[in-house]
């Protein structure tokens, strides 16, 4: 165990993962001789050599698209994508052929591809409505690594999502080459029995800060992790708010047809006779991103906006 | 390597897989209209040179990635007739277990890829990568139709296939029409093989309705493909009898212009080839016919026999990882 | 007024506008010569011209956007997108530049874009999480006439679904030209006092057949037709769930993530006190579309499903 | 047309304009590092020849249509300084009211769009689209890096310009990099202008290190656009002197390489050939230095005092149909 960033956590995972198995190979804008983007890839030019570490032209659809033929063709590739318009430039291969495949070929086909998405704007909700695709969003270090090497073992297709703001935090990873991180499985980070507080990927952040806050005035959060979207541990959190009566779901992507609205559907048509309150959703404002720090705070849902809605809740 | 290499017993083979694809084809068109089949079915009918020429070309082990009117091209591949036919009458017996219908055909055993539109140029690129990295003697056939080009995803697949040098054909069924459109309303640029130069790949152009310029042309690109000189672009150009699917029938194309390439009809054309030049027999080429027929009777008579999937499996087989 | 069908109500709509106003214009993949993949824009090639009625080649991403680039040179493009991956190819046009382009002007600059995407696969949910893009999902021709023609004189872009199954479907329709259908109105196209039914699209025509079927067994449903998703009226929604006490989603998309856990989501937020029982979901399966006719029906929501959800609510 | 054309006069305006964007970039650099502005900045240095040589060549009522490091273009197309910096700073007085920062700076007065990456050369088309249909005298320039070559957007929106003859000029800066990644990696084809031949319209490569061949380049070009003969493409090579962002500082790019490049600096060039085969004074010169570093210093405080938007605004101006 050491203390390790989370963007280390990941570069261990994939370490890993490519000593582990030769099919296991890197592409993407800028991973190989630039170490990635948020230098995720670091060093492992270096080490693997330009066949599994490999500098793709600025061709998202069409990398998305080679990564899924090179996964039917016996290979786990693994595509880091550089940004946001990145993800929405090869939905139509991530959508129409990566999730369907397997499908469509009668359970003949797998396509083993990892889709890693750094994310300034968070964009999961679109993917989360897409059978047959798997959605991880860690927040912590350990999890980054684990799930990430979850991700490349699996035979499904997987979109990975790392927060941007994430890669520098810092938590104990274990540097056991066999650890990894089944999905599917939720978190319970805090216990409480006042409050569920369901988050994912940085939010998960906030709604701590939030419990820890809370707990001055004598509120009693219980802070739930989901780790994965895809598959989603509701039964984790459907025994959560059970004992507390009470949730909020807290995440960054924008209210409205986010990733919060199938939450908490699902936690109402799981718990309803439990709820003493609608469950609360505390997320982004529906506009574009505005510019400059303090606006970025102001339009992301935050500790503060779990706070409040918690008491009020209460 | 030139036309005069393929034997007698070559352009019989290249006759019977194009009399296969002509008369499967005329069976569900006539199963599409008596509702036996239903969905999107798309034709094929005229350009069977193409596929049959270039996919004749190729090893059994070697890949085929394919757009729309795939059925042509997965017979082509040697898929079994009986489960191509009960994958298009929807049944557990079809070749995706009739989950799939004829719109996106995936076989792995068959070293089969159907894939919609350009979206299938990426994922052949891909293939071509994974058969190069792992070194194998395998080179990708990717087949395609014009108005591809007008899409992105070609150009990004070429850029690709030529930068690692990957052991793939990209090879364009120029039919000079899509669903209505011509072809000058859709790409600039008529001779599609024209863009193979500024992605520095070898580019030609031939007659798609002449199975074996095709076939040379393919032998050709492979054994460039396979020698590791990286990719190829051939635009064959060619003619489709009917509209792009059945529910869209081009009842409005120029009746005229129909009949000129219809007397250049691929498969008319080698018969009189090969009772002319080569002396075959006629009674020869009418049993291949004769076989044709009967392995279509028995293929919907097995397709119209097999059971349909439970419905109670419909939600299954979404994950590789759950089974 | 005449009965008419949807497909001569979206015609009738485009020729109107065309008449109306000089900037309207029309472009995609056949919509010229062929009289579109569905045959809606049939006809006004001959009338309007090559100018206004342009074939394009099979570019769906830069036909969307050069839609937004001739909006913002002051026309009204209307788009036409002809298959599912169509919609998909062109989302980061959609979502990064015609929806955000107002916002990030400082409002400015706006992109009247109208996006005709006529559907097999239900993908509206994408595209209710895009905050500064319009969702139109009609289900009457009247309706598709009406909000066809506030899609075209609005400022905004809008993406407006047409559901395929529904082209042929009949109904009254005005002829006068100044005749057109506010956004962000939900109609109650049947009242009820037992169960409110909220659905949009080809879901409407299943669930006024399921209100019938319930009045049999003397349960008296309200349905509601949302009719644009962005503006969502909830108020009418909630107004109606209030009164009857229980609620079902219906709607043709994927389960998870689709826009039935947004709307779920608001009426939970809204009317919790009022609600007997979850609002429940009638959906499609979370599986690609199999093949198939009787497959369809299996792997869509049905009459039959709505009839049973609403009978286990009360 | 040749450079012999361009007037004393003319010159002097090239050389104010490029010296404003660099004083202008040196001057963010700097507020970044010291935390000012935050969030992401393109720098530009190095390029400036392009930007000023090709807006430089337009009417104020001609369109531009710029990517990436924008505000540089936006400058060069006559925003003012104080609206360029404030909206740096993020402040209501910006040109977008401070909601945009510098990503995809948006002015309808100003005829500039910014757009991300190979996403603005579809909206280019559209523009000149635009421009067409109403039968106006504009021409769009649409200035994109090279990354831009290994998009699908690229190629679709060049095959639409061509089908459609559209009064539009595609400028690609060429400056060998993206981000950390050489162009061999990217594009398979480094002689950038040669995709100009299968669209069917006139490539041209030019010195994008020279401000008056980019802008004789350009003005060829424009009055092609403007005869309605239709779009062209012009590839100017270039450099950047940091990297892609100021997140990104490519610190590792080779030292002699970039001091070979900062020998052809386009604006040192240009002054030497003002001050040598102008004969102008030294002087005058000096004056426009000072004159532009005025006009930064008084952009820098009008920036700093203006006020920030109203954070209850935020949520506003989503929608146009709302106000």
């Amino acid at each position: 165990m050491a203390q390790i960033t989370y963007r280390e956590a990941l570069n261990q995972a994939l370490r890993e993962e490519l000593d582990r198995d030769e099919r296991v190979f890197i592409m993407g804008k800028e991973v190989g001789y630039f170490g990635g983007a948020f230098k995720v890839t670091e060093g492992l030019l270096a080490i693997y050599g330009e066949k599994r570490v490999r500098d793709t032209p600025n061709s998202d659809l069409t990398i998305v698209g080679a990564g899924i033929g090179a996964a039917m063709g016996g290979l786990k590739p693994i595509v880091e994508l550089t940004t946001i318009d990145s993800d929405l430039l090869a939905m139509d291969q991530i959508v129409n052929a990566a999730a369907k495949i397997h499908y469509v070929s009668g359970g003949k086909a797998n396509v083993p591809l990892v889709i890693r998405a750094p994310q300034s704007q968070s964009l999961e909700a679109y993917f989360l409505h897409a059978p047959g695709l798997r959605v991880f969003v860690p927040a912590m270090p350990a999890d980054a690594k684990g799930l990430l090497k979850t991700a490349i073992r699996l035979a499904d297709p997987v979109i990975f999502f790392e927060h941007e703001s994430l890669y520098g935090v810092k938590g104990e990873v274990s540097d056991d080459p066999d650890f990894a991180i089944p999905m599917g499985k939720a978190k319970v980070v805090r216990e409480g029995k006042d409050v569920t507080i369901v988050a994912y990927s940085k939010s998960v952040y906030d709604a701590v800060s939030a419990a820890e806050m809370l707990a001055h005035s004598a509120i009693d959060a219980e802070v739930i992790d989901l780790r994965t979207l895809n598959p989603l541990d509701m039964t984790t959190v459907v025994e959560s708010v059970k004992k507390t009566g009470r949730a909020i779901v807290a995440y960054q992507g924008w209210r409205t047809g986010g990733a919060g609205a199938e939450i908490a559907a699902q936690i109402h048509e799981a718990a309803f006779d439990s709820l003493d309150a609608p469950v609360a959703r505390v997320a982004s404002l529906d506009t574009p991103m505005p510019y400059g720090q303090h606006r970025e705070i102001m339009a992301l849902p935050s500790v503060a906006a779990i706070v409040k809605v918690a008491q009020r809740l209460i | 390597m030139d036309k005069h290499t393929l034997d007698e017993s070559q352009l019989l083979e290249l006759f019977r897989r194009m009399t296969l694809l002509r008369r499967f084809e005329e069976k569900i068109a006539g199963l599409y209209v008596r509702g036996k089949i239903t969905g999107h079915v798309d034709l094929y009918g005229g350009e069977e040179a193409v596929g049959v020429g270039a996919i004749c070309a190729l090893d059994l082990k070697d890949y085929v990635v394919s757009t729309y009117r795939q059925y042509g091209h997965c017979l082509a591949k040697c898929a079994a007739p009986r489960a191509v036919m009960a994958e298009l009458f929807g049944k557990q017996t079809g070749i995706s277990h009739g989950r799939d219908g004829a719109m996106h055909t995936v076989d792995p055993n068959l070293h089969f890829i159907g894939a919609i539109g350009a979206g299938g140029l990426p994922i052949a690129t891909g293939l071509a990568l994974a058969v190069q990295y792992q070194e194998g003697p395998e080179v990708v056939f990717c087949i395609f139709g014009d108005t591809a080009l007008s899409q992105g995803a070609f150009h990004e697949a070429l850029n690709l296939a030529s930068i690692w040098k990957l052991p793939i054909v990209f090879i364009c069924e120029n039919n000079f029409y899509g669903m209505g459109t011509f072809i000058d309303n859709s790409v600039c640029q008529e001779e599609l093989y024209r863009f193979a130069e500024p992605y520095k790949m070898p580019g030609v152009r031939v007659d798609g309705m002449d199975v074996v310029e095709v076939y040379i042309a393919a032998k050709n690109a492979l054994s460039l493909a396979r020698a590791g000189e990286g990719p190829s672009l051939i635009e064959a150009v060619t003619y489709r009898f009917r509209g792009a699917s059945m529910s869209n029938p081009a009842e409005d194309r120029a009746v005229r212009e129909e009949r000129i390439w219809r007397e250049r009809d691929p498969i008319m054309n080698l018969r009189r080839r090969l009772l002319g030049e080569h002396g075959v027999a006629e009674a020869t080429l009418d049993r291949i016919d004769h076989e044709v027929d009967a392995s279509i009777d028995d293929a919907v008579k097995f397709a119209e026999e097999s059971p349909e999937p439970p419905l109670d499996t419909l939600g299954k087989t979404v994950y590789a990882s759950d089974h």
